[in-house]
Parts: C-alpha cells; structure tokens; sequence
C-alpha cells in the first residue's frame, strides 16, 4: 500500500480537515472561478486579489474528495504574497508534477510538493488540478 | 458449473476483480470472435454488393436483426440498429417528442433515469414546453404503481421510464404502468439498458411501445445499440439522420424514404458490432436467465450480507432486485474509497454513474456501484470483502 | 513493395478481387488486432473508472483523438467522435443549419453529393425554407470555381460539398472554395469520406469549417466517424443528443454541457472503433500519400487504358482523380452486369452508390463502379480485364 | 459459368426484350402497385383487373435489370385467367423456389420455372421477386 500512504500523505490529510482562507468574500476586487466536476461531486471555486501585479489574497470554498479540498487549501496558503509570474511559473509546474509529465524540481513547491504522490493514479490527477486550474483562471480574467 | 463459464471470457484473470458490469458487461470470446472474423474475413458493405462477402454480411447483420426480434418477442422489421440506448432514446424524444408534444403535455419522468433518459426529455420539455412531471419516489427511492397514479392524467402523452435502475438495481413495474399509461393514451418508452441482460424482456406482453438498449451492456460489442418500436410507431416516425440507405427516391427537391426500420438507419451501419451481438445473444441464450438470475442472487446475497457486518459502511439499495450495490464508506468521498479498490485491481465505480437526480435524492454528492454478475464468484466477493474491512481501516487510520 | 503491403491485409486471397474499396476498405492487421485487443484485454468503459482497465481505455480513446487530431493538422478538441460521416454531416446539419438558417437563406451544394450530404440539407431547407442552390457541372461533371461563384452570394449561408465524389472521383477545389465562401461569410461543410484515405488533408490550410469523414472508409473500423468542427462553431453549436457524460450539471429543470468535443458525444461510444481507428491512421502515415497515390494512380492508368480498348464498354469519369472508374457495359442493365463478376469472385457495385442526383446527370439509371486502392495489384486489374471482356462477349451472346 | 447459363435462360432473355401485357389502362376496375428500388435502378408496376374471384386482365410496365423486368412479364402471362386463390398459391410458390426455401415442387409454375435459376444468386432475388410481390398486394387491395 506505499502508493496510497505517498497519496495521503498526513499534510494532505490535515488540510483536508482544517482548509485554509476558506469562504467567498463579496469584493468586486476580487476574481472568482468556480469549476465543477460534478459527475465525481468536486465543486472548487477560487478567489484572487492582485494588486500591483502581486497576489494580496487569495480565497476559497471547496467540496469533493481529500485531495481536491486539500489542494485548493495548500494553493491558497502558499499564493498569497507571490507575484503573477511567480504564482504562474509555480501553477504550471505543480500541474506537470501531478500529471508524471517533466517538471522543474529545482523551483520550490513548498508545501504543494505532497502532492508528489499524485502521479501514480491517472484517475485523481484531475482533482489535484481542479484549484490549480481555477486559480490560473483568476489571474487571466480581466 | 461456474469455472467452465469463466473460462468464456478472458478478461477474468487472476488478481483482477469485475464488479463493474453496469458500466460495461465483459465479452465472452464467441462475440469477440465473431467481430474478428468480420473484420479479418468480410470486411465488406451491406446491402450494395452481390459478391460473396457483401452478400454473406448483409445476412449477418439481417439475422442479427432476427435474433434481437426473436429475443425479445418483437417482429424483425420493428429492430432498429443504433449507437447505442443514448441514441436510441434520443431518437424517439427527438422525433416523436419534438414533433407531438407541447405547452399542454406533460411527460412522467422519475429521478432514477440515467441522464441519457432523462436529459433528452428535458430537452423535449424546453423546446415544446410540455411539462415534467417526477414519480415521487418510496423512502428507498422505489416507484410505486401508487406514486405513479398521482401524475398520471388526461394531460400525459408520454412516459419515460427506466426497467432497472443503474444505481438502485431495482426491476420498475412496467407492465401495470403501461397498462395504466395506455388507458390515458400515453405512450410509454422504457430505458432497458440494465434490464436486458437480467431478466427475459417480452416486449408484446410488456406491451411498451419503445424500448431502448446496449449491445456493451449484454455482453456484446461497444457501437451498438437497438431501439424496439411498435410497427405503428416506427410507421409513424420522421427520421431524424439522413443517408445513405435510408431513402427511396431522391430528386432534387424532394425525397422519400424507406419503410422502417431501414429508414432509420443512415449510412453505414456498426457492421461488426451488430455481428458481434448476435453472439451475444446466443450466449444469453444458452446459459439462460434463470441461470444468470440464480449466480447473480446467490452472489448478490452474500455480498450484502456481509458488507451489513462491516461497520463504517453505508449503503443506499438494501434491497436490489439484481446485482447491483450502491453504498459509502461512512465519511469518506468515493473519490477517495474508489482509489484503495483500484490499488487492489478491483474495478467499481465512483461519482454519480450519470445519474444525479437520484443521488439528490438520497442527499448525497457521489457513491461507489459494486455490480456482480453471472460470470462472478464467490471468491471474488469474499476478496472483496476482505479489501472493503481494510479499506475502512485504512482511511479511519489515517483520518477521514 | 506490393506484395509486402498485401500481406498485411488478410482478407486479400488468392482467388478474391477487391475493387470496392470506395464502399469500405480493407483493414489491416494492426487495426483487427486493436479491436481484439480491447475487446479481450480491456472492455472497459472509458472516463469513469479508476482501475487500470478503464484508464487505460480511456487513455487509449483519448489518444486516438490527439492522433486523429494531428492527421488533420486540428486542435486535438476539434474533434468528435461521431457514428461514422453520415451521423457527422447530419449533426452539423441539425444542430446548425436548423437553428441558423431561414427562408432568406441558401444553401449551395451539388449533384455530386452523396446522399449522407444531400439529404441532411435537403431536410434543412424544408423545415426552414431555406434555399438549394445547385452548382452547375461541367459536361464531365466537374465542379468548376466559376460555376461555383455564379451560384454564390450574399444569401449564402452554408455551402456542403463533398472532397472527393464518390463516383466520379474527382477531387473538388476545397481551398478556393472556402475563400470565395468566406468573403461572403458563408461556412463550408465538408463530406471527407472518399478523401481522407487519398490525400493529406489540412483543415487549417484549407480553413474548412465543418469536415466529416468514416473509419470504415480508411482502414478503420466499422461504427466510427469523425467530425471536424473549428472550435468556434463547436462552442456556438448545441448538442442534438442528449446523455450520459456530455453533460456538466443536472437538475430537475436545468442542465448545462461540457466543453466541446464531450458535449457532442453522448452516451457509450463505440471505444473499439476509436480505438482501431488509430491503428488506420498509423498504418496511413507509415505508408505515406505518396506512395498510395503513387500505386492507386499506377493501377488506374492501367486499369482505364485496358477498359478503352474494350469495345461494349461506356466509362463516365475518364479523368477520374484517385482509383475510382465509374462504367456501364453497354446495353446490359447494372444489376445483370455485376452478377458475372461476383461468379467470378470479383467484388464491385451496381447501382446508384447513394448518389442519385450524379446518375441522373449522366442521364443513366445506375452503374457499375470499380475502385482500385494502394493494396491492389496489377494482376488483379489484369484478371478484372479479361473478365469485362469475357462479360462484354458473353452478354452479348445471350442476347443484351 | 454454368450458374449464369442457368440464371440467363433463353426464355428469360426473351421475356426482357418482348414483355408482354406491357402498358398501364387508365381504367379505376384495375388495381395498380408500383414498387421501386431505386439503388438498383428497379422500377415496376402491377396491374389486375379482377372479376368474380377470377384474375381477367393483368398488365406491367417494369424497367430495370433482365431478371425484374423479365419476371413481370411471365407473371402477367401466366396469372391471366387463375383465380385469386390460385393465384396467390401461385406467387407464394415462386417466392419460396426464388429465396431458395422450400416449396411446393409439384404445383406448376408454368413458365416460371425458369427463373430457378434464381436461388443461385442471393443478391438477385429481389430482382425476381418485385413484380410478384406487387402482384399480391394489388389483390389484398381493395
Ligand atoms: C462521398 C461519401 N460521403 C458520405 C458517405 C457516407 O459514409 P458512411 O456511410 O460511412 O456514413 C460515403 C460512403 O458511403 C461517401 O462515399
Ligand atoms: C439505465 C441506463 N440507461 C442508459 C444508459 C446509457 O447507455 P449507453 O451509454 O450504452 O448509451 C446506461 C448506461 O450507461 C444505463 O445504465
């Protein structure tokens, strides 16, 4: 069972339980982008308030399976304070991570690197993405 | 006995369970075989050619279309070939119920359909207008003959119902709510996507005026499905594609088309899986329903015995009429559950298997499906079992 | 070479001509045992299963659509997987042509379509009393640019027009065409089915907004079509098939679709198809169009200067662009015709190749068609020429 | 090439360039049936004038290939003068021999037997069959 102990990782699991920055705020300054994956029950939307280029906050609600939740918290955490080029190089490079597809391990993921265990099941790839996605989104909604 | 059946498909293989025929049922090697031998020796058209090949596919798919008939007690020419149930259900919501429906109709639905039931309906009811009317569900998410009373009236035309649910594995009372349908003249179209390799479909006593399913669902080939409609209905029916094949006369300004069912067949047709599911059907035959309904009971009762001695499972159909189990393990997203059984190369499902509106009703997000079938065995239930214990364990060890 | 290639063909024999390749072509190996291989080792469904077998299925499908994607020169997203070029045709058809066009509308289409082209729009003009506009071919039936823009202006909304014609074998200024129809915003839909084994087709060079073709037709399974569409005219149209998997969220009076291609693919595909469709389009690029048109073009030449010197013989495409000769003998009705070349275990078609509009052109009832392809030989065309003579003699002898 | 010999019997051949009872009657006693397959370019019509039970007159007009135009013209000879009764025994008869299924040998089938050669070639029994198959229906009309 070392693939599924390298998936849930206790990380995972304590933000699964205790997410972070959750709840909307009703701020036009904000961006939102909610994506749905209904026919597995995810539900993630994600908020951003750039400003001067640098991501000021970053908010979000999220419903679904532990890693979807879970990864849409860690996102939150380690965004806030980033610049747009730093929060995109490091969006991209936690999606080509997940998706066993070649990835910069010389950038730093901080705490988004327990995502690792990802890559051996193709089928949850797509929930450890859902937030990255959404937040990427954000940042291109004008 | 159950070896020897085993033997027929060679997807079983040790260390791999299948509990996931709702989805898709495994191919014994007789259908295998008989797609392969059209695509390695006839490789032809039908209907066009007159030398050996073409003549001797136009025969296999025409007997093909025998066979389905004969199966379920239908006149050949009332076989319709398809892509599948979704086609097929959307070939009648199309052209009947775009063309005969409208802000006076209203249409019995219930939220056990698939979305591939319900969803081309809901369209109809947008386009026309006609409205939708849901069969209140039991506590157990059951129709009752008495629920369905309740929405019946002057003002249904059409009434589209599921034989078996594809989450609850419940057997609908079709034959009552046809017979009560029709004194409102109504016509009734009836999803057998799951019924038809579970029990014996007599569509003359059932007297349904469609029915819709799945060559991949029976045992047969993806690609292909059949819609049974009564003769006065596929008579009455405009086509919905046009091609090759289906017309008569064609002038410039004007055409006419075959009778059925061949006007509802345009172009080219899924030649090899309308071969294959002759095969299929053969192989029904052959072990018969009473067989397949004695090893998926004896399987399904086991099964639900034990998974009720598990603590940390919920499950949704109690009381399943086939092979199909629908349950949680308590606090833990299916998503989740779903990926301890796939690391045990054990194959179920999770999320909502295209059927939300049920799972709104039982107030939940998603579900795991156990499906047995014939072709299973007690060993694997017991493995099963085993792996669903340490999979509570596990994700309890770890938090959920 | 040939003979290499052939063995890669197994339903070629000794004894066999294949000259039909225009109705369906032969598969090779590659593809049969892609079909097999699913079907034994898989038979899975494809998206919604965790276990190995169904994500490989669906990594298997969803390459398939990349590689078809890249055949094409479009973005892998452009492509939906369909029932086979008729159900494609007849999707943009329905889904556009019924919603976007009115009687201040025309369509410009020809003689040379198909019935899979023609009828689709036939039936749109109907309902929306939109108006066909014929091309007016040359005496050799040829579509000409001029002819196309005497028909062509600000009224135009869609023009359908097929690559290559299935009778005439001509191949049709696609590029030009687009152009001119565009200045006049006018979308051109495309009927690729007798192009996309001949010719590299680029949908972006081209710039063709709707482009439909069949796997059966180029090496590829039966069941299996592909439609083309630019992402923008994906993302207007409306899915005219409702079901499992095509959508996002469901309630009980609302639903919304997925992205395309999914929302356009509704329902159980037929995985097997696409799957072997693959293996065609490896077995396609490993040859390379320049050899195919290399050897069909050899055969050809052979092929239509051995029938001229036969006397009793009447041909109606004699510059045909690809394998296909369309011919008469003399005085001997179609139908009698083919008989002696199926007892002699040669395959060919009689009748009007669901194209009747182009017989009536030629002012003729039905004909006889012979499509020669890369997997031919000249031994064959040999054997087919000493038999069309044996058959000129002999139905003259008994009285033709 | 014997198969062929047998399906192009000279009587055939004969039958297709001199049809008898070729002609339609504007006349409303007669029942008319036109059948029409058009991807082979078939094109038949059958015409029956009954009187007391008892066939009087039956006319065609047929195009298309030697053996369907060839069959309505031995069908209008030999039906003239049979009962309906007859008749349709007659025309069940011939469709059996045709497709090849069993029938009754020792009920004459007059002048066509020839088209025994028929059964031989699958694709050609429609051919023979049209005119017969009309034939019928213009008697089950009324
Ligand atoms: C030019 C052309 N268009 C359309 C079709 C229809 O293709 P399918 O029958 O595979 O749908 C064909 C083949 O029959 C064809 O040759
Ligand atoms: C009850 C029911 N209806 C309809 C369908 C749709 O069948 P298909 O996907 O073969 O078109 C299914 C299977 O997915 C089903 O289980």
């Amino acid at each position: 069972m070392s693939n599924l102990d390298n998936l849930y990782r206790e990380v995972i699991m304590e933000h699964y339980k205790n997410p972070r920055n959750k709840g909307l705020l009703d701020d036009s300054k904000y961006k939102s982008i909610r994506i749905k994956n209904p026919s597995c029950g995810d539900d993630i939307t994600m908020q951003t308030l750039v400003c001067d280029g640098v991501i000021k906050d970053c908010r979000q609600v999220a419903s679904g399976c532990s890693i979807s939740v879970a990864s849409a918290s860690v996102l939150s955490e380690i965004m806030i304070g980033k610049t747009i080029k730093e929060a995109i190089e490091l969006a991209n490079n936690f999606l080509n991570m997940v998706s066993n597809k070649e990835y910069n391990q010389a950038l730093d993921l901080e705490e988004a690197e327990v995502f690792n265990g990802v890559k051996q099941f193709p089928a949850r790839i797509k929930c450890a993405s859902i937030a990255w996605v959404a937040f990427k989104d954000t940042l291109s909604k004008e | 006995m159950n070896d020897k059946i085993r033997e027929d498909f060679p997807q079983i293989k040790p260390g791999y369970i299948y509990f996931d025929t709702a989805a898709t049922s495994l191919k014994p090697n007789s259908v295998i075989e008989a797609v392969n031998m059209y695509n390695r020796d006839l490789s032809a058209n039908i209907n066009r050619g007159m030398y050996y090949q073409s003549v001797e596919t136009t025969n296999l798919y025409e007997q093909s279309r025998e066979k389905v008939a004969k199966f379920i007690n239908a006149k050949t020419e009332e076989i319709v070939f398809t892509r599948g149930t979704t086609s097929g259900l959307n070939l009648v919501a199309s052209s009947y119920g775009l063309k005969y429906l409208n802000q006076d109709s209203e249409i019995i639905i219930s939220e056990q359909e698939h979305h591939s039931s319900f969803l081309p309906w809901q369209n109809v009811a947008k386009k026309t207008g006609a409205k939708l009317r849901f069969i209140e569900l039991d506590q157990h998410g059951k129709i009752t003959i008495e629920a369905f009373k309740r929405v019946l009236n002057d003002k249904t035309k059409v009434v589209v119902i599921n034989y078996i649910s594809n989450v609850l594995g419940y057997i609908n009372p079709i034959k009552e709510i046809v017979n009560l349908a029709h004194e409102f003249k109504a016509i009734v179209v009836v999803d057998g996507a799951q019924a038809i390799q579970h029990i014996k479909v007599d569509v003359v006593d059932l007297n349904i005026d469609f029915f819709a399913f799945s060559g991949h669902k029976m045992l047969g080939p993806t690609g292909v499905g059949i819609l049974y409609g009564k003769s006065s209905y596929l008579e009455l029916l405009e086509p919905i594609e046009f091609g090759g094949d289906m017309n008569e006369d064609v002038e410039k300004t004007n055409s006419t088309w075959k009778k059925y069912p061949t006007k509802f067949e345009a172009g080219t047709m899924p030649i090899a899986g309308v071969i294959g599911l002759s095969k299929a059907i053969e192989y029904l035959e052959n072990i018969g329903f009473e067989r397949i309904e004695e090893q998926t009971k004896l399987l399904y009762r086991y099964l639900i015995s034990e998974l009720l001695k598990i603590e940390g499972i919920k499950i949704y159909n109690l009381y399943s009429d086939t092979g199909i189990v629908t349950f949680n393990l308590v606090n833990v997203p299916s998503h989740d559950a779903i990926s301890y059984y796939a690391e045990k190369n054990i194959a179920l499902r999770s999320g909502q298997h295209c059927a939300k509106l049920i799972h709104d009703f039982l107030e939940i997000n998603s579900s795991l499906r156990a499906t047995v079938y014939f072709y299973n065995s007690i060993e694997e239930v017991k493995t099963f079992i085993d792996v669903t214990k340490e999979a509570v364990k596990y994700f309890k060890k770890i938090g959920f």
